[in-house]
């Protein structure tokens, strides 16, 4: 609940007056007021370590890590995210395995391990950290909107 | 070196007290013969031990070139450098064996590193680099072959709080760790170092 | 409680009593959609985010972007986005959006002084237009000006330049790109004759190593890295070099990671070259055929307000472009004072590493891709740092072909298609052509219709400079668009933000979001963002791709372009243009800047008939006339038969982009080589005909230092740049909780040692002082960057933690592109420090 | 700001030749939905109202339709909602 006041504060702003934001976390976003006045730095923000998978936002979105990869080697010697999510690791790991995209090369041609330009597991998958998002995001769900009453519901608004 | 050695002796010769300990006793009571073998016994002793835990500390090790620019370097990333409660692993913290057999059996095997400092083996980043797949596999046999015994000096497994652990950790330390099935060394690889080319590694790929 | 709970909830208390009553109910009271409801429409467009250019499949249903993903038929990227790409669908729908113009008011009237308050378009463009015609009529177009960007779509680009130039007849224009890669396009033309790569893409299947120059591209160009790593990890002989002033996840891939003190870059390529020389790996006969030899002007200063002592003690501040005919001799006589020995002292690279390297570009088996961004080009030496690549590619002979390379990397979408081609640069036209040439005005002034001298001939204020005189009050009626400049600009707190709050300007700014710059704006329009409106970029391949509108903006936000030409509405010709003209040429009399820039018979000439029926467009129903179709055909004009040929409008609606010149309707992928480029003759084999002999130029400079090097009290490198999650000011990508939370705020990245040294542990709050200004942030010691002692690296993403009030404004005195990579600072406990440690 | 969200749900037990005429004033009231149970006479209905007394009342009328043999409540859940915009 406190999520969505704030989240409903900051969506009214643009519709008042500026001056009436600053909800705490506006700087981080707007700079401060003035530009020229010096903010102390927000706190270093812990990972989230537990384990728990995220729903993603639709199909297609790379799953974010549940877990930490400080010091993870993904390096021309090692890739320490492999030694749990590949294939042959799996069960002893109990991690979920690379997709099966991951198999594949540019040509489309699928390989018999991770595909090398799916090396780079950081590009795509990011480890998350405790923060509290700065502004609520309004994206929203497919499937709210593929529920006949969702669609009811929007036809009315 | 030679010259060094004649030096030495001479010097030992010379000293006085040596002379004196080495010429026959004309009129000591053999009491004080035993006594005085039972003091010399703890000076060298003493003497020895006092060395052999200098060259224990981070200091000694990172006094070579080698160590201070590669291996070192790369642990102070590390969690085993800086941490929550400040607990810091010095170098032999991890790599010397707290018992004593072991540790002058490790300290053997040291001598090689000195003789690999004297002719420069690794005096470079890329000769470490070229030769650290074998000396990492060195010291994951030997870790593996005492049963992680330095981790464990720190990270009893009969101490762990699954609680405190994450879930993943926890699963894992329960079906490996405790039941013997594997030890430290063998999922804990490059925590402290990078690691070298893991190709041909068990559990990698 | 949102829509999706609730439905849930309703669906099981249905589902709870149909049980109860032994009642099955029907299939839309259950949760499972299934025909019509689950469909989804596919577009293409391409990623909103860095120079790379990938192709995005954009998902839509009910009006809202529900999903996105990597493009399989893109060419760039065959499916894969990084991870800024993978959240592209939900970079619109941070709560804070802006819906309606914001103006500072005070009871009820505009004030410098006043509070944001909602107003109305029109009561926006009224106070607006009376801001530019007051200025216009008391100090003419020369006060008048535009900050514009590398993320504006094609047409915004043009139609911006148009109402600039011609419109209110002002050069006073320039793109954030100025920041970017003006120091890589100045380069281009003065080597080439033309801008832009020569290569592409293909070039990373086609070569044997590649060389980074102070690029990161595993964390900035994390697709073509993709492309990179699959050439390495596939082709055991390819080997990749990373140059760089620290060790970071690029390095982590690479075979030879070479970490050189900031700066000395310059002299490792003049070693190579000298390397190249020494060892006959020069290719004469290439050489001699293609290449002309000049000397460039040294001691050329580093660009800051001319008063400055550097700039006083500088030979060359004031000629610093001019370079003079020279011949290999010399040149090579130039080089050999770059040995080895001196080349590793200066950069402190061991020598074997750099011999390494050089031998790389010796070697004519070894097809080399050399590949730069920001590292090079914010370079107060940015220029020469381009020309000494070119250098080595002309020397050995390994440009314009497969795999070998010179390849300058964008970090905008649009900074080649918008910024570059178009022209939206101070001193250029569309189609590489210069404002100071009298021709290529002429020619301009006859595409647009327009009456001849109407053009000003004078270069306007570059992105520094504009800052400068806003501050001084020469600048005073400036419009910023697509960019965050107030975050991004050098030396904030002295250069910038005073001339926004100069009571004599009135400062407009166009965002989709209240961002650091529209706040300390006086008018704050709301805008419509990427798939919002129909667009089109430009890639650093060459590629010209495009995209449907495929929603629509929330409440009032309006696109950049349907701004730019209803505000020309508010213009007629008699307050803008000078008399002389106006009865020279009374036909244009009395007429609207849109009459006569837009409505011109040219850029209105496509009926809205045209419009594909399947995709909204509301700029073009607004006005009547498909507005993209005929600004692009315009501006093609300018471009087709010369080098630079677009294919029809149409076309790129079908393609995933196609690279230019698109000649008989194939693209171009290598230039300047026969067989390859359509515009080489025949029996030539080669030919740099950008420039009238058809040659390229190499052009010799030696090593000069930075503006700023650390002393006593100022004892660390400032490095400045981006990271993987976030993308540029971070308006977009801190919106995006999974991005926030996946890097949560900017960190001093910092060497153990320097830490321990001033007693600072990972995670405590410090301030980075230099000369200019200071910061607070927090101390990181670990992660993914592996700073060497003496260098600090701070990202500029955190509107909380503003690194560029510290950052200098030292720029490269030719292409005026700041050096953001190199100033001294310190860095001291927040709570131990002096607050008068700086004025 | 403390609005709340009220979701109930009610089997009407109906006189078979009476659905459809209930069913159209059931629809009429609102925040009901009718989700079936046409064909057996035991419609399965939903609420979905801002209090609790609005459920009661809507149940009553729904009780003192013509034909209603009996609304029984089966399932009732509330939480605090906080709109947008």
């Amino acid at each position: 609940m406190r999520r969505s006041v704030f989240a409903v504060l900051v969506a009214a702003v643009p519709l008042f007056a500026a001056g009436a934001i600053l909800a705490q976390d506006a700087p981080r976003l707007r700079g401060p007021e003035p530009f020229t006045r010096e903010t102390p730095a927000p706190p270093m923000q812990r990972q989230i370590t537990d384990d728990v998978r995220v729903t993603r936002n639709y199909p297609d979105q790379p799953p974010v890590i549940p877990h930490s990869i400080e010091g993870y080697a993904v390096d021309l010697n090692a890739n320490k995210c492999m030694s749990c999510h590949a294939r042959k690791f799996t069960e002893q790991s109990q991690a979920p395995m690379i997709s099966v995209t991951h198999y594949q090369d540019r040509a489309g041609n699928t390989l018999g391990g991770l595909a090398p330009r799916r090396y780079v597991c950081v590009a795509c998958h990011v480890p998350q950290t405790t923060a509290r998002p700065l502004v609520e995001n309004v994206f929203t769900d497919m499937d709210a909107l593929t529920e006949p009453e969702g669609q009811a519901q929007r036809r009315q608004r | 070196m030679a010259a060094g050695i004649t030096r030495a002796w001479g010097w030992f010769r010379g000293n006085r007290w040596v002379k004196t300990a080495l010429s026959p006793p004309a009129y000591l009571s053999l009491g004080f013969l035993t006594l005085g073998g039972f003091v010399a016994g703890v000076i060298f002793w003493g003497g020895f031990n006092t060395a052999l835990e200098y060259t224990n500390t981070e200091k000694f090790c990172v006094g070579c070139h080698e160590m201070e620019a590669n291996v070192f370097e790369e642990l102070k990333g590390t969690i085993h450098f800086t941490n929550r409660s400040g607990v810091r692993a010095g170098c032999p913290d991890c790599h010397v064996p707290h018992e004593w057999t072991n540790k002058i059996a490790r300290k053997m095997q040291a001598s090689k590193e000195v003789w690999g400092h004297i002719f420069g083996s690794i005096d470079t980043r890329d000769k470490f680099l070229a030769m650290r797949k074998h000396l990492a596999e060195r010291e994951w046999e030997r870790m593996k072959a005492n049963d992680s015994l330095e981790c464990r000096n720190c990270h009893s497994s009969e101490s762990m709080d699954l609680v405190k652990q994450n879930p993943r950790a926890a699963s894992a330390h329960e079906q490996f760790l405790f039941t013997g099935e594997k030890t430290c060394i063998d999922c804990h690889k490059g925590i402290a170092h990078k690691l070298p080319d893991m190709s041909g590694v068990p559990g990698w790929q | 409680m949102d829509l999706t709970r609730r439905t849930l909830l309703k669906t099981q208390a249905a589902a709870a009593a149909a049980t109860a009553a032994g009642v099955s109910l029907p299939a839309e009271a259950q949760n499972i959609p299934t025909g019509e409801d689950i469909k989804l429409q596919w577009s293409k467009a391409p990623c909103r985010f860095c120079g790379t250019g990938c192709g995005v499949m954009v998902g839509v249903k009910d009006g809202r972007v529900v999903a996105t993903h990597g493009d399989m038929q893109a060419e760039v990227n065959r499916g894969l986005n990084c991870v800024k790409g993978y959240f592209l669908s939900k970079i619109m729908y941070g709560a804070d959006r802006l819906t309606q113009p914001l103006m500072r008011m005070k009871n009820g009237q505009f004030a410098k002084d006043g509070e944001f308050q909602p107003v109305s378009w029109d009561q926006a463009f009224d106070e607006m237009a009376r801001q530019f015609k007051r200025v216009l009529k008391e100090k003419g177009p020369e006060a008048v000006g535009m900050f514009g960007s590398g993320q504006w779509t094609i047409w915004e680009g043009y139609a911006a330049s148009k109402l600039m130039r011609a419109g209110f007849r002002t050069n006073n224009l320039d793109p954030n790109a100025r920041h970017c890669m003006a120091s890589a396009a100045v380069t281009f033309i003065r080597t080439f004759g033309m801008d832009e790569p020569m290569g592409c893409y293909d070039d990373f299947e086609h070569a044997d190593a590649f060389v980074l120059w102070g690029s990161n591209m595993a964390e900035m160009h994390p697709i073509l890295w993709t492309r990179i790593t699959d050439r390495r990890l596939s082709n055991p002989h390819v080997r990749i070099a990373t140059l760089s002033t620290y060790e970071h996840r690029t390095t982590d891939l690479s075979d030879a990671a070479i970490v050189f003190k900031p700066g000395t870059d310059l002299a490792i390529m003049n070693y190579i070259a000298n390397h190249i020389i020494q060892t006959g790996a020069v290719n004469r006969e290439f050489l001699d055929k293609h290449v002309n030899i000049r000397m460039a002007n040294t001691d050329i200063g580093y660009g800051l307000r001319p008063e400055h002592v550097l700039e006083q003690r500088a030979q060359h501040a004031n000629d610093a472009q001019v370079s003079h005919p020279s011949n290999f001799e010399a040149y090579a006589k130039l080089m050999s004072e770059y040995t080895l020995e001196r080349a590793s002292e200066l950069s402190g690279v061991p020598k074997e590493k750099l011999e390494a390297l050089a031998k790389l570009y010796a070697d004519p088996k070894v097809k080399v891709m050399s590949l730069w961004t920001m590292g090079f080009n914010q370079h107060v030496r940015g220029v020469w740092a381009n020309h000494m690549i070119y250098n080595l590619h002309l020397m050995t002979g390994k440009i314009s072909e497969p795999g070998n390379s010179p390849f300058s990397l964008t970090g905008q979408p649009s900074a080649c298609g918008t910024a570059r081609e178009v022209g939206t640069f101070a001193h250029r036209l569309p189609a590489d052509m210069q404002v100071a040439n009298p021709e290529h005005r002429k020619h301009a002034e006859e595409i647009w219709k327009l009456p001849h001298g109407l053009l000003p001939a004078k270069v306007g204020y570059h992105a520094v400079q504009q800052d400068r005189m806003l501050k001084d009050g020469k600048l005073n009626a400036y419009w910023i668009m697509c960019n965050n400049n107030l975050q991004t600009a050098p030396n904030t707190n002295n250069e910038t933000y005073p001339g926004y709050r100069n009571p004599a300007n009135f400062v407009v700014v166009s965002d989709p979001y209240p961002t650091v710059t529209a706040m300390a704006a006086d008018l704050i329009l709301p805008t419509a963002m990427w798939v919002e409106k129909e667009g089109a970029y430009g890639n650093a391949e060459r590629r010209t791709h495009f995209w449907h509108q495929l929603v629509n903006a929330p409440g009032e936000a309006r696109s950049d372009l349907w701004q730019l030409m209803e505000f020309s509405k508010r213009f007629t010709t008699d307050e803008a243009w000078p008399k002389e003209i106006l009865d020279a040429r009374p036909e244009y009399k009395g007429k609207t800047l849109f009459d006569v820039l837009f409505a011109n018979g040219e850029v209105n000439k496509f009926p809205v008939s045209e419009l594909d029926p399947a995709y909204e467009n509301r700029e073009s129903k607004e006005f009547g006339f498909y507005v993209q179709k005929g600004l692009f055909e315009e501006y093609a004009a300018f471009g087709r038969g010369h080098g630079h040929d677009l294919a029809p409008f149409d076309t790129y609606h079908q393609v995933r982009g196609l690279r230019w010149p698109v000649v008989e309707g194939k693209e171009t992928l290598w230039r300047y080589r026969e067989g390859l480029d359509p515009y080489v003759e025949k029996g030539a084999g080669l030919q740099f005909y950008g420039n009238p002999d058809k040659k390229a130029n190499l052009v010799a400079a030696p090593y000069e230092p930075p503006a700023e090097t650390p002393d006593a009290e100022y004892d660390l490198w400032l490095v400045t740049g981006r990271v993987l999650e976030h993308w540029h000011s971070g308006s977009m990508t801190l919106r995006v909780p999974e991005l926030y939370k996946a890097f949560s705020g900017a960190v001093l990245f910092m060497h153990p040692d320097d830490a321990a040294k001033r007693n600072l542990r990972r995670g405590q709050e410090v301030r980075i002082i230099s000369r200019r200004g200071e910061i607070r942030s927090r101390v990181e010691t670990r992660g993914r960057n592996k700073m060497p002692p003496g260098v600090v690296f701070v990202p500029f993403f955190d509107a909380s933690q503003l690194i560029n009030k510290v950052t200098l404004d030292a720029t490269d005195p030719i292409s005026k592109q700041t050096d953001f990579k190199k100033c001294a600072v310190k860095v001291v406990l927040a709570a131990t420090a002096d607050a008068g440690g700086v004025q | 700001m403390s609005a709340e969200c009220h979701i109930s749900s009610l089997v009407v037990h109906s006189h078979p030749e009476r659905v459809p005429a209930i069913m159209e004033s059931i629809v009429s009231i609102e925040g009901a939905e009718v989700h079936g149970g046409a064909d057996t006479g035991k419609l399965i209905v939903t609420l979905e109202t801002d209090t609790e007394s609005q459920v009661v009342e809507r149940i009553n009328a729904i009780q003192l339709l013509e034909g209603v043999l009996a609304a029984t409540l089966v399932f009732h859940h509330f939480e605090p909602v906080q709109e947008r915009e």
